[in-house]
């Protein structure tokens, strides 16, 4: 009862991709009756991340859940907490390796590589040939990787096709129409999470394109579950961000109560959301799902 | 006899542990001009910023045409006809003339709902004004940071003037000023005066205050020392009252020269 | 007043004027005004960019009101920025400020369930307080603006997101315009405005028409963003603001020596204080046009746009301690700003070039006005 | 010089000692110094903690490990920023650079294979010619060395994204630590000093050991970071150059009245410039500790370092426009710094809310400095 | 007669369109105090700049003990031993007396390696040099900025003399002054001369001149207007080279005071 984990994302401040997460974790520590404390470096910066897995260990709880934003930079806090007996999930970014070399208990998240890849190769049967890939969150790997995935797929060469559009919505919008302006016969479109999907779709409405370019994006929301109900997001990648709050809390509640705990790393994604099964998440993107 | 424009009675400032003036006694009648003469740092700049609304005196009472006022602002001394051309910071130089003349009074005429500055007349009374100086520009736009010293002076009193003031307090205009600039200042203290505007003019140097003073009134650490009328004292008493005189006569003497 | 010795005054005169320095051409003297750095600027970025994007669809119809919609966001921070540079102050909270009025306003509709209206009119009265707290500060204190908002800077970006994060576990909070649809003023700061003109001009083929998706036959353009709207209405009032009114000469004293306009009755603090206001005011309508557009807020909105505000004013050729600048100017230095920006991606340069080039055009145009402004003032 | 007057002497010193002004009590005097603000700051931070995470693991030798390295890490940048604003000029470029410097070396290791000594060399030198850049753009131009610095935030930082993503399309470049295995120098940026030490301690029980893993039994904590003997040895030197040299006497008088320092043959330029180098020297220690430690490095790294910095060294007391200020009180500003960013994640504190207290705190330090100040130098 | 300590001969300086010197020449022997008068922007600054190796002339040649020198820097004028106290930044307020007093000459000691500053050395001569100038310092470490504004002028001319000058110019050190400061400096002025150094003082007030000059020099707008010795000329003459005196005779005249 009451026992404490801290959770570190690598997310900036603003990134309301968390939120679901967020919302996992508050559901599951209820659940459990314990405290989770949600810990992220303010602007992004993965050093500050490595700071505070260290503050975290250094503070004692009963087990850490953390991404593995750069293995480089993460590896040493986490595989020193794992060796102060701190039992450690590691979730969302980085691979089923990474995670065993770290020494943490399981992973629980999608390979980002795969899932661009997937998203390519639907996308290549749609027929696409060019396209831009926008990238919010460009000092993150995980998010160059699934824009290579894509590109991998497609068969073209990764270049200008991916801007760094920064987060600003105005920015971001203005960007991609500028892209979009100067190279019209792009005709496939890849945002990788709600922070670039949304200021996109408004820019292809003021475009007039909407539903014109093949559209696919990472991550749900309500507003991108809306465009794909209307056409204009042909699909969009799902990697269930619930249980990757939801589960390590359970399962690190779990081991410390009873000593029990799953052997082998979970696949929270990929999940491919259509217009034909969009039905079932529509309701509850953007907090559950 | 008439009561005089402005009179200052036992005028008293502290600023924390520094007594700047500790009682001093002053009065201006019209078309006169008082000269404060004072060592540095004497209380000479404190005195006057106390009689145009920047300081309020920790005693002593200021009395306009014989009634007694309190002024919480520059703003209120202006009101009551008190203007100021201050030792360092009579102009802005990065704004032009008219700009700098017109300075917290701009004309203004009504477009529609909206209130804008009148540039027409104030250019118009701005290089008039200047040219009754003396001073001739170039146009109303040029920066006053474009004029020298003397020139800016003048337009701070000229301003001064324009504005109705009854009394002109103006702290050392003269002490940036070489020997020409300075006759043109003296000069114009000498045809306000002859407006009949009572003029309050500090300065460190006793020849200048001779030239063109009716009033002589010496500051010393905080004090008057006393008022004197002009031909009731020369140069040398004059100087000896500013600095007790003793240690100048004994240099002087020592170094065999006049100082 | 008659001169009595009216004989010395025309010698006085005539000595008054220094043989030993040349005088300026007239013609020299027209071109010399505060933005000529920023119109050279203006020019020389648009001659670049002809050159190298003309025909990449940057200077059609769409690609001008892309280019023109970013320059207005950037010119709506730089005019209350400019104001209150030239009355001696700067604000590095601009950022923050932009962020905890997008998420006061989505709070107030989303979460508390206001009106729109109300929220906005309260997040205006707020930042607008917390602006004026900051002038009176810098006044109380005497500490320079540049400390006392970078306080700021970090006090209201943290609680931006204390809030938001404490009261809906969230930092984006979207759903706004939902909640702001047919409200009276949210119109105001979304919307856009001379729809009509544009379906004439495009009946008329001046501008073209959507030819296939959902928007075929309707004009390409569909209006001009309201944000245009605001930035064209504060530059203009801006302008007459520091150029025509009593105000305007208040600015310009009390930043060029804000002691010696006091001393003549200028009521500095107050001017100093508005200004700060104005700043606040200037962010706010930022975030909510932002806020209305995108129907979101997020509390990391505007990081970073207090340098973008001060670049385009200093640019545009307003001198960083005060007393001397044009809004006029500062516009032309947003203008530059956002046709940079743009530009690069039409020209398809790699768009992280983007911050180098800003950096040399700040540069070679603060070098320019500099000189400029030398010309002008005599200052040395 | 034998006095020919000798008896005037004596009266006219008398006199020059003015009766109207108190004199200070010794042991006000004794108190009264640049630091006082920090210390009392220190202090006070010290115990707020001690009170609400006395018990979070936060005094524990891991703990204390912990914002000791933080506040080391803010501390390398705050000694050459407070020299270079007691000097008279600011740098908003120090963030950039970091991100800069770490790419350059990642770069050369990774990608060109160049040994990390070679790397970390052609990074130091690279960073401070950019220094020296910046400095000889001060001098020669006139311009206040916020815009020209924050033309380079934005040149640099441009840079660095654009070499790391035209070389490599990633914005983070990994590997370096492989590649710096059994370097010569890379230890003195990445490695742990006294790990001799630890181990003992740990024998005695004083610090834990690993319970777990593959490096169970070793103690928890492997040495002192070279990051933190790094912040040590810059405070000292900066601290002795300053004080005690007569290098340190110019850069107070290159501050304090750059042209009174000229006229006296102070090489006011050359302590200008040697103060933008050492402050891109320290950017890059920061930079190499981070890149050797973390054994990779990220375009963006080191954002808002700048205003860290400035942050730190205003807290410790010196003086924005220069000529007065403190290396050691730069130090404890940034101590501060550490100390509250980390002990509110172990007060358990909403983290969103440091930045709260930060702002508070600079606030409320800048007032007592400023205080303190004025009685030290007759300031007004 | 063995040359003078310095000779400047025919000394032209231009800025731009401003012909700031136009042909200036001058010569200073050891122990006489030689005064350079002149207007407002005559070209006193610029010329002693020149002097002390601020500015380059376009024109004209520098002696020193009769050799021609260049000075490229301030350093070289000092290493040639001419010893410059400026009109406005003598001393850096921030800084303590000390610091000021050595800065750009530092004494330093060894400490190993390393050259440390020597305050034990500094503090005692700063302390012992400013009592022989007649002030009392609470400690070395003090402020300059807790000093008035006489004894700021005192300290840089201690300084200057400490440090061997040969030739000590004075920029216009009473012009910010009150009458007891100034007849300290000018004391102080004395006894430097006394000690055999040259000095040029440069100052507008004919008074102060003539209390302590032994030749005087006078310059209108960047010439000279001549050089007389001490019993030569009296202060109406020096008056009426530096203006003119036309102007200032017609003031006084219609004015009806003396200037
Ligand atoms: N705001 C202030 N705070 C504290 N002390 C002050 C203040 N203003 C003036 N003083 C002190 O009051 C005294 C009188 O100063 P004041 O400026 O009035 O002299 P002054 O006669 O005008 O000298 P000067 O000839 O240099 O202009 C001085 O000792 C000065 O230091
Ligand atoms: N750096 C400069 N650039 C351009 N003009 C200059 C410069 N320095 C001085 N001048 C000009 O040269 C002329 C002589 O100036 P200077 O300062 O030498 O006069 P001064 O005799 O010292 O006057 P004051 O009595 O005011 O000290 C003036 O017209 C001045 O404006
Ligand atoms: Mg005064
Ligand atoms: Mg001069």
């Amino acid at each position: 009862q009451g026992e404490r984990y801290v959770f570190v994302s690598h997310a900036p401040d603003s990134d309301s991709w968390w939120n679901v997460i967020k919302n996992a974790i508050k559901v599951a520590s209820d659940e459990m009756n314990v405290e989770v404390e949600y810990r992220n470096p303010p602007t992004g910066d993965l050093a500050d991340m490595a700071r505070i897995i260290q503050q975290a260990s250094a503070s004692n709880p009963d087990g850490i859940i953390s991404t593995i934003a750069d293995y480089d930079v993460l590896s040493g806090p986490l595989s020193d907490a794992v060796a102060k007996g701190i039992p450690v999930i590691t979730v969302n970014s980085g691979t089923e390796e990474q995670s065993k070399k770290i020494g943490a208990l399981l992973h629980v998240g999608q390979p980002e590589y795969d899932a661009g890849f997937g998203a390519g190769e639907k996308a290549k049967a749609a027929g696409v040939t060019s396209f831009v890939c926008v990238n919010h969150y460009i000092t993150n790997p995980a998010s160059v990787e699934r824009c290579q995935g894509y590109a991998d797929a497609i068969g073209v060469k990764l270049g200008g096709q991916m801007i760094d559009s920064g987060l600003d919505p105005s920015e971001v919008k203005s960007k991609v129409m500028a892209y979009l302006n100067a190279h019209p016969d792009t005709n496939g479109i890849l945002t990788l999470g709600p922070n670039s999907a949304h200021p996109t779709i408004a820019a292809l409405d003021e475009m007039g394109k909407s539903g014109t370019i093949h559209f696919a994006t990472f991550d749900l929301s309500s507003q991108i579950s809306e465009a794909i109900k209307s056409g204009v997001i042909a699909f969009a990648i799902d990697q269930q961000p619930f249980l990757q709050g939801y589960l390590p809390v359970v399962i690190l509640t779990n081991l410390t109560r009873y000593g029990v705990v799953p052997g082998n790393s979970i696949n929270s994604g990929p999940g491919f959301i259509t217009k034909s099964n969009i039905a079932l998440v529509e309701e509850l993107a953007g907090q559950y799902r | 006899m008439t009561a005089p424009l402005i009179e200052l009675v036992d005028i008293a400032k502290h600023f924390g542990p520094v007594i700047a003036l500790n009682g001093v006694t002053l009065s201006v009648e019209a078309g006169e001009c008082h000269c404060l003469l004072g060592d540095n740092g004497a209380g000479k700049s404190t005195f006057i910023k106390t009689m145009s609304g920047v300081h309020k005196p920790n005693r002593g009472e200021i009395r306009v045409d014989g009634e007694v006022v309190s002024f919480s602002s520059p703003r209120d001394a202006m009101a009551a006809g008190i203007a100021t051309v201050y030792q360092d910071l009579a102009m802005i130089p990065l704004m032009s003339v008219t700009r700098n003349f017109w300075m917290g009074r701009e004309p203004e005429r009504k477009f529609g709902p909206f209130k804008l500055f009148d540039f027409a007349t104030a250019n118009r009374i701005t290089m008039e004004e200047m040219a009754k100086m003396g001073i001739h520009l170039r146009s109303p736009d040029q920066a006053v940071g474009t004029l020298s010293g003397g020139e800016r002076q003048t337009v701070a009193i000229a301003r001064a003037v324009h504005f109705g003031a009854k009394v002109l307090i103006l702290d050392e205009p003269t002490s940036a000023l070489g020997v020409r600039q300075t006759a043109n200042v003296l000069a114009t203290i000498d045809r306000v005066r002859k407006a009949g505007i009572g003029l309050i003019f500090i300065t460190h140097n006793v020849r200048h205050a001779l030239a063109v003073g009716d009033r002589f009134t010496v500051l010393n650490r905080g004090k008057t020392l006393g008022t004197a009328r002009r031909g009731e004292i020369d140069a040398e008493a004059l100087q000896d009252m500013m600095a007790g005189g003793r240690e100048l006569a004994e240099l002087a003497g020592s170094l065999g020269g006049t100082v | 007043m008659s001169t009595a010795d009216g004989r010395s005054v025309e010698q006085l005169r005539d000595e008054a004027r220094d043989e030993r320095v040349r005088e300026m051409s007239r013609f020299r003297k027209a071109l010399i005004r505060p933005e000529l750095g920023a119109i050279c600027g203006t020019i020389l970025v648009f001659v670049f960019f002809l050159s190298i994007a003309g025909d990449s669809g940057m200077f059609a119809p769409e690609g001008i009101l892309n280019w023109g919609t970013v320059s207005a966001q950037f010119a709506i921070i730089a005019v209350g920025a400019c104001l209150l540079m030239i009355a001696g102050e700067f604000d590095l909270s601009v950022g923050s400020m932009i962020g905890f009025s997008g998420i006061v306003i989505a709070l107030l509709t989303v979460q508390v369930g206001l009106p729109a209206w109300a929220a906005i009119l309260i997040a205006f009265a707020l930042a607008m307080a917390i602006g004026a707290f900051n002038g009176y500060l810098v006044i109380r204190t005497g500490l320079p603006s540049f400390i006392v908002t970078l306080a700021f800077l970090y006090i209201l970006r943290g609680l931006t997101i204390f809030i938001s994060i404490t009261t809906t576990r969230k930092t984006i909070i979207g759903g706004v315009r939902e909640a702001a649809e047919s409200d009276p003023i949210a119109w105001l700061f979304g919307g856009k405005a001379f729809h009509g003109l544009f379906v004439w001009l495009s009946q008329h083929g001046i501008v073209g028409t959507f030819v296939a998706g959902p928007k075929a036959g309707q004009p390409v353009i569909e209006g001009i963003p309201m944000l245009m709207v605001w930035a064209l209405v504060l530059i203009v009032l801006g302008h007459l603001l520091l150029t025509r009114t009593k105000f305007g000469n208040w600015i310009f004293a009390a930043g060029g020596d804000a002691q010696a306009a006091r001393y003549v009755g200028v009521p500095v603090n107050r001017v100093k204080i508005s200004m700060f206001m104005l700043t606040a005011f200037c962010a706010t309508v930022f975030a909510t046009c932002q806020v209305m557009e995108f129907g979101s807020a997020a509390a990391d909105r505007g990081l970073l746009k207090e340098f973008e505000a001060i670049i385009s004013v200093v640019i545009g050729g307003a001198l960083l301690t005060g007393g001397y600048g044009s809004v006029v100017g500062a516009a032309l230095g947003a203008l530059i700003f956002g046709v940079v920006q743009q530009g690069l991606f039409f020209a398809g340069v790699e768009s992280s070039l983007f911050r180098v080039f800003l950096g040399v055009i700040l540069l070679l145009a603060v070098i320019l006005n500099t000189y400029i402004r030398r010309m002008i003032t005599g200052e040395r």
